[in-house]
């Protein structure tokens, strides 16, 4: 193992490691978003004259095309999934023992494996 | 373009074809035969001889040079497994895996090729260790959990006795394997056979019988889990033909038509109360067999709390799916002849069968035993005592079978499953016992 | 290891064991009869008390509730089953090769692992 | 064939009855118990005191004769992890599992029989090889990747510094630990509980804090991945108790109101480079995180190549459940309480408390840094920087509930993702950090 | 409670800023960093000062600072793998793991931290132990057996000459590899890239070419897993641009006209039998073959017992995709630069594009030698011989579009799966030889 | 490890290996093609006189029975295969954001799985 220890004191070297790595997840991230606001755009572009000639600006290809996809369409989607978070709770589910006798007859024999095999 | 790839091809053709031309000069041979260079004409012909020599030593690395009687007679073993699994639809899923495994632990081969599953560093040989170190038995039972409702059970909690009296056949047969001459650590893995379960009886053997174990007296255990494994999936293919004689001949006409009352109905809360209560008490009685039962609830446990439904359902098929292959192949494979064909395989295979009618006339003359304190429709039907021995659901098949010979309307299968898994429950605990006493 | 050795002779031990053995596993699963019979109505019965107040006796909320589920449908579910457990056989099904044919350009490659991953 | 079998059954029976019938003339008892064998009376007698005996040796094993009160506790412990997750529906594909698991891994055995997870050779113990040696995290991380779609961090990359910000918890955790005397690996592992990210926080634990390492000073650092995953996947589960007050205390009733504009499309192109280009991006800054990040973007490739939707169905599906299964079980039964209660895993307790609020508070407070240099519709909703913490989607959905009380039209789950992923990444590399820095 | 969150938060804040308020008295800096701790304003900028530290050591552990020109050329192969696999549909299942795992492999690390490949003790070092000991490639070969129809050999078992015929493309590379200065082992694992069949490729060359094993003259075999691995799945990636030229080029426009005759119907007894007749008699001969084709068989009967349907769907769904997926990633970044990049890569790459060509040819010239044996309906279209090279099923429909091509109502798919299967199992019986010579 | 070295010549070895080798795979597979072709009828022969009696000769049960399957059922099942093939290449397909939304929100949390779950 390969130590950064730049301090002999615990605590000094704590705080080193508590400035540092933030300004290294800090830069991190700021690199992933400088590259996702301006560099894949450019490449994209770039691809697309290599592929299909220079026919388009950058503009064109910048990734916000779908102006379509509204303010509306989102909110919809958000209640939607909202809604479909939700009913997911329906607790204690009164199932008689009947619908689960029908499952009870498939344990622990080969043969009976195959019971759950077809339902899957 | 064709030209380039005709040239390359030539070319590269050329070197493949150099001896034929008699261009092979480099050569220094080093074996008997004598070398004729001199025309072209026999230039062919040594080299036919050499190839001749090359394919004699060869044949001495094949199955045809190194096949003994034994890896014969253990092929045809595999090849009626099959058989067996396909025709009958006796546990096919591990006949046939398990049949398969002989053919290939029995196919000859030269020891040193990393090929038998016996030889450190062969493929057999890693996927082996998961029975090695009782890691697959575990896995099933977790599949085996998430598979399985103890509904019945939970509504009619005295037929759990019944899975405690056929218990009797795995001391039983551990008594015998001690007569016949087995060390204690040896007749415990014998008799866990009589527990009709596969999984327990190769984690017991694993750990009890592996040919690792040193006994105080300075010997080394012998390895019978192939034996032990073998004996008790074929029993346990076996159980429509073992059981119903046993079963007519022990009960009386008129016991086989009692009918009894219907199970209640059960609520998720208690089901999902019973794993985990099933899991303290049964381990806290029996730790040892915390891996089998630990994992056996906690499958139920998966399959009831109605929020796991992913996992419980990933557990019942595909995990249980691969590590049913890979035990099948590989317990077959440990059955290599030359290891597996002795006269303690044999005594194994006896005391097994015995092991099985024990263990149901134990269930059936218990149930017959609880019937004297039981009265009007609180009586047992005594032929659902032999489904305590597990072998699950077969044995309970077997009850519903023969209960419906005696009376057509009389529908056994409900109440015969719950001795059929509190007989799963008796043998984990049992090698449980059995394996903190001798472990 | 520890061994629970008691007697020198194995005969002997073995009798102790198959004695001591039995007596566990009847013991064990008695103790869970009795749970099940007595220890978890009370249970039930106690935590129904602590979520929902004293509104209710034992007697009442012990899980033998559903007795609308008769012997009657019991014995009907039974044949279900058993008719179920029967029809599984219809061995050598013989399929065409043309179904097989279907199946049959689907080995070794990776393109050809979808075909299957779509039926699944 | 009847009586074939009755007699063959008589006879086995013989062999199993003998000692009652006093034919056990063999035994040599080596025990105190004396023997009296003098008449049919008493050798029935004689016999139950010497199965007496053997019971009360068999008791000395059992779980009620070496329970401890720790072992008790913490099985309470896991029916109340199995409660919360069946009752609350908190976290249950993990609080059941890792329930369970307490439960087993406490269940009071005798050491020596390879039963408990620690010993080496018992089944826990190989299952747990893949915790300690940090296999299971990478895993689950690949079916999370098969899972995520980031199509609202590409849209909004912006967003991704909410996820940097929240790492404040890491950081300040780790500093709290080094204050509480805990050494440098062992304070980086227990800072890790801050990420919120349970694959994580076992990752870095089982590099940090593993039980094995040496300090240059000569001491072993301290197994503390019991205590930092429970305290991890506790607090996780606890989100949605944890943040509502912290939000509602840091912001104002009007930011809470702000309304984010929808984010924009992202075409299939984007999305398959975007795992390609953030794996290069990130591990070329933290290379230490390459079996996380590696592995959570493969998944999000297979996910988004569109040619692979097979590999990437498994991975988010069996492979992802057969993980969790043996993690979750493993990493409770690890909770052994001679090993877990300790005042290091009540200290480790308090700090993962506090980690998570002020997690939660650094991605709130820079939310509102940020909308100090944005404008009109680019404003951001403060509240989404506390799903910044990851706990992925459970602290996306407390956004969105806070958001909907305080304006009912008001949907920020969309965009609440866009953190709450980057809150992922960010942890990964925060982990790798510590790990380049401590290792 | 707002309160007591807040006062809280502030105090654990507190403890987080305590250097920005120039508390950090403890400090005793071993650095050679002057410190100036005179005033407010100058603590600070010292911090800052030592942070900038901090992160110039930390720099040196990036992948910034330790990339090396080879890292990047491979990581520059390994997203052309990814471009090929989804934008050529080329094995995208094999192409698309494979080149993440070599951008994993090449992302740039500081030995000692357990992150690389082949570092013990590192995650992918573990995944990457079923690559060298040859455990993953009978895993997927039990899948394939699983998906594979043999319908087409049993109906017409003369086709499966025209397998034998073109695994002189293995044995004829195999002889290239010595002339260019292999020795013999590397020599048999080069040799099998003729085979056109990434398992028994990645097999064969952990048996022989795995960096472990010593020569008799003492000296250690090169580890060349990760170039044969790569270079056969890249040429079988590109069958479809390599064989379509040579088959034009060797065959006639006539020879190309021939219809076949349909292949009759075959039951499902005689698909029964096959796998275990076929496991036998090819084990028989080549039991080095074993986890190969016993594998493989295994995988058939599962499919075609009829029995055993959910084994074999498990077989060929999820379990050969997690294998796949391990398999894939870790064969990818076993190409770490420092490894991988050599001389004897190249040569290895040259080998294996001449491998197939001489496959291919063989297996056409065969069918062509094969013709003047044949009369009537019975002759054979010379294309189908180009689909012995295996390479399932992409050999196949290769050869079903060039006869396209020449009559656009030919069908040959089906008349091509023949050699296409049989080419696998040839290959898997020339590695079975190849292995008892040198094994 | 057991060698099977005829030359110390590691190019002479790999002649004969090659020769060997190739002599030995053509004889396998010559092996297998007998066997289907001649060993197998008979096998199934004698199979079906064991289990049902002698009432059939060889090449009754030789298991060319399904004259019906003839070229043009063959051609027709392969034009369908071919046309199968084909159509599974709508490259880049063009699912919009609202499509994927719905996916998107379940990731990395357990509770999250289930939604996969109940999809497969
Ligand atoms: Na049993
Ligand atoms: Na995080
Ligand atoms: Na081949």
């Amino acid at each position: 193992m390969t130590h950064l220890l730049l301090y002999t004191d615990a605590i000094s070297e704590g705080y080193i490691i508590l400035i540092t790595g933030l300004i290294i997840v800090f830069g991190g991230l700021i690199l992933l978003t400088v590259f996702f606001k301006y560099g894949l755009p450019i490449m994209l572009y770039v691809y697309k004259i290599i592929t299909k000639g220079p026919d388009k600006k950058v503009k064109e290809i910048s990734p916000k095309v779908n102006q379509a996809f509204t303010g509306e369409m989102a909110a919809a989607i958000s209640v939607a999934i909202h809604m479909y978070l939700k009913e997911q709770h329906d607790d204690e589910n009164a199932i008689l023992t009947i619908k689960q006798a029908r499952k009870m007859y498939s344990p622990w024999s080969s043969k009976i494996y195959s019971a759950y095999g077809n339902r899957f | 373009m064709k030209k380039i790839i005709l040239i390359f091809g030539v070319l590269s053709l050329l070197v493949f074809i150099r001896p034929v031309l008699g261009l092979n000069a480099k050569a220094t041979h080093t074996t008997e035969t004598t070398t004729l260079t001199v025309s072209d004409n026999t230039v062919g012909e040594s080299f036919v001889s050499e190839a001749f020599n090359g394919i004699k030593q060869f044949y001495s690395f094949t199955g045809f040079a190194n096949a003994q009687s034994g890896n014969l007679i253990m092929i045809l073993v595999g090849i009626i497994f099959i058989y067996l699994g396909i025709k009958f639809d006796y546990e096919p899923l591990l006949l046939i895996p398990i049949g398969i495994g002989v053919i290939i632990g029995n196919i000859p081969f030269v020891v040193g090729n990393q090929t038998g599953i016996y030889e450190a560093g062969s493929v057999l040989n890693y996927l082996y260790f998961g029975v090695v170190k009782g890691i697959y038995p575990p896995l099933i039972f977790l599949g085996i959990g998430a598979m399985t409702d103890f509904s019945s059970l939970i509504a009619n909690p005295k037929l759990m006795l019944l899975g405690a009296a056929a218990q009797i056949g795995v001391f039983a047969t551990f008594l015998g394997a001690l007569y016949l001459g087995f060390n204690l650590p040896e007749a415990g893995a014998i008799g866990i056979i009589g527990g009709a379960d596969g999984p327990t009886a190769i984690f017991l053997s694993s750990k009890l019988a592996n040919g690792i174990n040193i006994l105080p007296d300075g010997t080394t255990v012998k390895n019978l889990i192939g034996p032990i494994a073998i004996a008790a999936y074929s029993y346990m293919a076996l159980v429509p033909v073992i059981q119903p004689p046993i079963m007519k001949l022990l009960t009386t006409k008129k016991e086989r038509l009692i009918r009894m009352k219907p199970p209640r109905a059960v609520s998720q809360k208690e089901k999902m109360i019973f794993p985990v209560v099933a899991l303290l008490l049964t381990t806290f009685i029996s730790p040892s067999a915390l891996p089998l039962l630990g994992m056996l609830f906690f499958g139920n446990l998966l399959k009831e709390s109605g929020r796991t439904e992913r996992l419980a359902d990933t557990a019942r098929t595909k995990l249980i799916d691969i590590v049913t292959i890979l035990l099948g192949v590989t317990v077959g494979a440990s059955t290599q002849a030359d290891i597996f064909i002795t006269k303690d395989s044999m005594m194994i295979f006896a005391l097994g069968a015995i092991s099985f009618v024990i263990a149901t006339m134990g269930g059936l003359l218990f149930a017959k035993f609880m019937n004297l304190f039981l009265k009007g429709d609180d009586k047992l039907n005594p032929l659902i005592g032999a489904a305590g021995v597990s072998a699950v659901p077969d044995s309970a098949r077997v009850v519903h079978a023969v209960g419906l010979k005696a009376d057509p309307q009389n529908y056994l299968l409900m109440h015969a499953m719950a001795p059929n898994v509190a007989g799963v429950i008796g043998s984990a605990i049992a090698a449980g016992i059995i394996l903190s006493f001798l472990g």
